[in-house]
């Protein structure tokens, strides 16, 4: 694959254009954020104008603030305990999905219609259902309750679905001729295969239960069991007005999603370069 | 296949009897407290009158058709990039996936002061450059405003498609490649020929993300305009959602969910034929 | 083998995962059966809005409250502006909605009518010691629907004007306007480049006195029809289009809803904004150190009319306990509580005694700006203005939308005025 | 045995190890810190234009909250203008102060990094001459 691409822009030339683009993009893509952090630090009016392009007097008080107005600790725990629970059923029961829908079995297309039709439909517009169904299950105000609706993102059943169909079908015939079990077969050949829709996977479902807002905000009543996202409507109340203290509080958000990104790209992708696919 | 059981339960509690319970709502009058009074197909009927609505739906529809296309062609030319083996690539990926995972709130916050006529960054730039000499009012103007927040979705979704792509360009097999340059296929056409195709349920993948994004990014258009000026960045899930909570009409947003249901049902089923059936699936060993 | 035993690890860590989440997992869902098992005691909740801020001081309420009422636990919830109505709803729906509600603006009086409040009037007539407690113009103004009365005031900030001193200074303006024309007049004169010469809230009905200060009624009398169809009300809204064309008007004025407007005033670029009364604490903190009794005015719209940023306390009519409800709302407005909140706020409470005290209050004396603020509030309570009706969320959906058409110069003052019109009459005919 | 050793060294070079690991060392280091510093003592000076330290001057220390007017404290500066307040858990501070035939001192605005920190005002207060 590399190699490849490296034929296509063999000469120094071609790599100089390319990095060229890659820091335009880059540059694009960072400017609402450096804004973000800027702020974040000194905590400014950004309706000053002309626009100042270097922070005067950068200080962390805005994380302070951040940590004493609200539980920090104990909304980050909640935060995390959900999401966890969230990654891990969304990698069994995604991987356990993808793997059947690579297989023709009766009502296959019923099934891919019915998940399909699932995403289609706006959950802000199911939500009162949802919560008179969680109520019945006895889940309001847990974890369990909140992580239920995100057990199983489509999109990562799909994720899966696409990278075990490139999975060569010799191998897993070669392993069922072996006699082995299929719920071995996932957890043994085609998963170690599929690092990236692993990557995919985690990243996705941790952010969505991470960033998830209207359903904890709807099923929490107890303020001990709530997130970071509903954190935030507290920091409105405090700070509508200086918005230092909501873009830290964003960014202190932020920094797990994108910490386990960085984690799980470097070693899933990474490892996956080295050439884990084998014919 | 057993395997495939657990997860349809799940989406039977929060997604499907859900639905089946807002097609009963759509035939009523509800508002959370009266009791529920059967009317028929009135809703549907107001529905069908009421401008907004039609509004709503026509942004949908630009925003989708406008939106996901672009972001798509995006990713894929930034995954191309980002997949060569040059130096800090890995870098240059965190930073376009960057803006994915921030708080909405906070990205609304700071592109509407971007976008400001008077103070914003944008015009201030544009104005330095010489490009423009007058500034334009981005979220003040009934004709900026939706190319705006579409803008500002795309940037904040494109290093997500781009991560998909990459996912996809990574599980092409290696031997492929190799077999067209034996037969002489020149980059274009290997691109043409082999990345493409192969890319196909990536390029799925994104487009249904891209439909559900036309309707989730409704937290955005609420910080950022409010479906404002007048209705003209309304969307239609907005528009169910200020019926439902703010106008308290919850059998009349059942009845746009209803129709939304069906019309983006009708959307998948053909991006799904144009993919290729089975969700994009591909399988090159037969 | 790495790669193996890193697998392992991965399941290792998931699992031990599992089992330290579960006891957090298992006390949650053991708190909600616990509040349940205790049957000899009764339980209440308030949902206040927005007001986490103010927590020390609902621990204060709430200790009171059970210190008299041994028997009964008080839950707080607090919800922002914007999720407080998707909040209240679902708990609604679900049947254990919160007893207590602190509701903003007329916003009670869509509850009223599905009848999800008590009349709470006659608990305030029925006791002596709230009987003559309030603000009878406010009472009247903000938290009557129907002629009953629903809420028991909290506190309400009427809409003042502000004006930048610099800004009129460097005009060569020295009075604040007292007409419509003269408004905008003034606006056109304080405009420049990045400067604007006025800036409206546009939540609620802030915007409203632009027109009633023409002498435009909103409604009939009985809140049935439109009324605000006439020659005048084409006439203001075509100015105001065209100062909006030319920017005197800030555009933001009819696009941004409430931390904007504070800030573009706030960063100085705005000669006279029609805020809330609150407003001040909020620009005066947005990092804008130009702000000071010597550089910021305030005065009365033209025509003295005044939005009421009324909040309110309401009770559910589904609660199980009404008189226990009642009492905590008797807490959290008498005397004690209410000097507390104005001290700490600044912001009026209805509560006559109180707020009259206050603004005698020495250190009161000591801030001009401040003083000038409240007393241009308390001056205006005869002229408050904006409907109190229950389709109040859809009617200024309605009007605005169209409003905005004609200021954005995509319909004409006329057929904008025309459609509203039709739009509000079938919503109010339905 | 050997071999067990050199597998808990190779996950200890795993990246989420090696970044979790550091986290919470600095976590733990600055709690540490924390421990040490949080009396809640907050000590400064008050001095004339000569700055020469004013003695039995009253000193204004009001909380800063987003929340609107708090009560203040207030102390008395010792016989060479020193001043000390004790058990203060405050964030955000405006310290101030004044005596009988001086104009009172700028009101200074002070955060501090955790509450109860044990705070020197950097600058001290300056009364001047005349009322």
């Amino acid at each position: 694959m590399n190699r490849i691409h490296k034929k296509y822009f063999n000469n120094s030339g071609r790599n100089i254009f390319v990095h060229l683009v890659l820091i335009l993009i880059s540059f694009v893509m960072l400017v609402p954020l450096y804004w973000l952090v800027k702020t974040s630090l000194t905590g400014e009016n950004i309706y000053i104008y002309p626009p100042s392009l270097i922070p005067k007097n950068p200080n962390l008080y805005n994380f302070v603030d951040v940590y004493y107005w609200i539980p920090f600790a104990r909304y980050f725990l909640n935060s995390t305990i959900v999401s966890v629970i969230v990654v891990i059923s969304n990698i069994i029961f995604n991987s356990m999905a993808g793997f059947a829908l690579c297989r023709s079995f009766p009502g296959k297309k019923a099934i891919i219609l019915v998940y399909l039709g699932s995403i289609m439909i706006p959950f802000q517009t199911t939500i009162i259902p949802a919560f008179l169904i969680t109520k019945r299950l006895g889940l309001l105000n847990t974890h369990l309750g909140m992580a239920l609706p995100l057990f199983s993102i489509i999109i990562c059943i799909f994720v899966f679905k696409n990278s075990f169909e490139a999975i060569p079908s010799s191998l897993i015939d070669s392993a069922r001729i072996d006699g082995l079990p299929d719920w071995k077969m996932i957890y043994k050949i085609t998963l170690p295969l599929s690092k990236p829709a692993i990557a995919t996977n985690v990243i996705l479902s941790f952010l969505y239960s991470w960033n998830s807002f209207l359903w904890p905000l709807i099923i929490i009543r107890d303020r001990n069991m709530q997130t970071l996202p509903l954190g935030l409507s507290r920091f409105f109340s405090y700070f509508e007005q200086s918005s230092g203290q909501i873009y830290a509080f964003s960014i202190l958000v932020v920094a797990p999603v994108i910490l386990v990104f960085l984690l799980s790209q470097k070693s899933f992708i990474g490892s996956m370069l080295s050439g884990a696919v084998k014919g | 296949m057993e395997y495939d059981l657990p997860v349809p339960c799940v989406f039977a509690v929060y997604r499907i009897i859900p639905m089946f319970w807002n097609l009963l709502l759509s035939f009523k009058k509800w508002n959370f407290l009266s009791a529920n009074i059967w009317v028929g197909l009135k809703n549907y009927n107001m529905m069908i009158k009421d401008p907004v609505f039609w509004e709503s739906f026509r942004n949908t529809v630009i925003y989708f058709a406008a939106g996901s296309p672009t972001a798509i062609i995006f990713a894929i030319l930034m995954a191309l990039l980002v997949n060569q083996n040059i130096r800090g690539r890995n870098t240059y990926r965190s930073i376009i996936f960057l803006p994915y995972p921030l708080t909405t709130v906070a990205i609304g916050i700071i592109w509407k002061w971007l976008y400001n006529e008077k103070v914003g960054l944008i015009n201030y730039v544009l104005r330095s450059l010489g490009i423009i000499d007058k500034n334009i009012p981005f979220l003040d103007s009934f004709n900026w405003a939706l190319p705006s927040v579409i803008i500002t979705s795309i940037w904040q979704v494109v290093g997500f498609f781009m991560i998909i792509i990459l996912t996809g360009l990574q599980s092409i097999p290696e031997q492929l490649y190799e077999a067209a340059e034996l037969d002489g296929a020149s980059p274009r056409k290997r691109f043409y020929y082999i990345t493409l195709p192969l890319l196909k349920p990536s390029i799925f993948l994104c487009f249904i993300i891209g439909i559900i994004n036309s309707f989730t990014m409704f937290d955005l258009v609420y910080v950022m305009t409010n479906g404002g000026p007048g209705h003209s960045t309304e969307i239609l899930v907005s528009y169910i959602y200020k019926n439902a909570f703010t106008f308290s009409r919850i059998g009349y947003a059942a009845a746009i969910t209803v129709f939304l249901f069906l019309f983006l049902l009708f959307i998948t089923s053909i991006v799904n034929k144009f993919s290729g059936e089975e969700a994009g699936g591909v399988n090159y060993y037969e | 083998m790495r790669s193996k035993t890193k697998r392992n690890l991965l399941w290792v860590s998931a699992v031990l995962l599992i089992l330290l989440g579960s006891p957090v997992l298992w006390s949650g869902g053991q708190k909600e059966t616990a509040g349940k098992a205790a049957g000899g005691e009764k339980k209440i909740s308030i949902l206040t809005w927005n007001i986490s801020f103010y927590e020390k001081n609902i621990r204060g309420w709430i200790s009171d409250f059970e210190k008299d009422n041994p028997n009964t636990k008080v839950e707080w919830l607090d919800k922002k502006g914007s999720e407080w109505d998707t909040f209240f709803q679902t708990q609604l729906a679900s049947g254990n909605a919160p007893d207590v509600l602190d509701i903003q603006g007329p916003l009670f009086a869509k509850y009223a009518a599905m009848g999800a409040l008590l009349e709470v009037g006659q608990y305030i007539d029925k006791d002596a010691e709230t009987k003559d407690r309030y603000n009878k113009n406010i009472i009247k103004s903000a938290y009557t629907y129907n002629g009953k009365v629903y809420e028991v005031p909290f506190y309400f900030a009427p809409s003042v004007l502000y004006y930048n001193k610099i800004m009129f200074k460097n005009a060569g303006l020295k009075k604040i306007p007292e007409t419509f024309d003269e408004l905008m007049n003034y606006a056109g004169k304080l405009t420049k480049e990045e400067k604007s010469g006025f800036l409206t809230l546009n939540f609620d009905w802030y915007w409203w006195p632009l027109f009633r200060c023409n002498g435009v009624r909103l409604l009939t009398p009985d809140n049935r029809k439109a009324a605000f169809n006439t020659e005048v009300a084409v006439k203001t809204l075509e100015t105001l289009a065209e100062m909006t064309q030319k920017g005197a008007i800030a555009k933001i004025s009819w696009t941004a809803r409430w931390k904007v407007p504070n800030d573009a005033f706030g960063a100085g670029n705005i000669g006279m904004y029609y805020s809330n009364g609150s407003a001040y604490h909020n620009f005066a903190k947005s990092g804008a150190e130009w702000v000071s009794p010597d550089t910021v005015g305030v005065g009365s719209f033209p025509g003295r009319w005044t939005l009421p940023g009324s909040h309110g306390f309401a009770i559910n009519s589904a609660s199980k306990y009404p008189e226990k409800a009642w009492k905590l709302v008797k807490v959290i407005t008498d005397d004690k509580w209410s000097e507390v909140f104005i001290k700490r706020t600044n912001i009026f409470t209805g509560n006559n005694k109180i707020d009259n005290e206050f603004l005698k209050s020495p250190e009161l004396q000591k801030d001009q700006l401040k003083l000038d603020i409240l007393k241009t509030q308390l001056q205006n309570m005869d002229r408050l203005t904006g409907p109190t009706i229950a389709q109040d969320a859809r009617v200024k959906d309605a009007f605005y939308n169209e409003l905005q058409k004609a200021l954005f110069g995509e319909k004409t003052a006329k057929a904008a005025l025309n459609s509203a019109e039709k739009a509000i009459n079938s919503i109010l005919s339905e | 045995m050997k071999f067990k050793v050199n597998m808990v060294l190779k996950y200890l070079k795993n990246r989420f190890v090696i970044t979790f690991l550091s986290i919470g060392l600095i976590i733990g280091i600055w709690s540490i810190y924390v421990q040490y510093n949080n009396d809640g003592i907050i000590t400064g000076k008050v001095v004339d234009e000569t700055g020469k330290g004013i003695p039995n001057a009253t000193v204004i220390i009001v909380e800063e909250l987003s929340g609107g007017i708090q009560e203040p404290l207030t102390t008395r500066t010792d016989g060479k203008g020193n001043f000390t307040f004790k058990d203060i858990d405050y964030i955000e501070f405006i310290i101030s102060a004044k005596k009988s035939g001086y104009t009172a001192s700028d009101k200074i605005r002070y955060h501090l990094y955790f509450k109860r920190e044990n705070f020197k005002i950097p600058k001290p207060l300056v009364l001047k001459k005349g009322s």
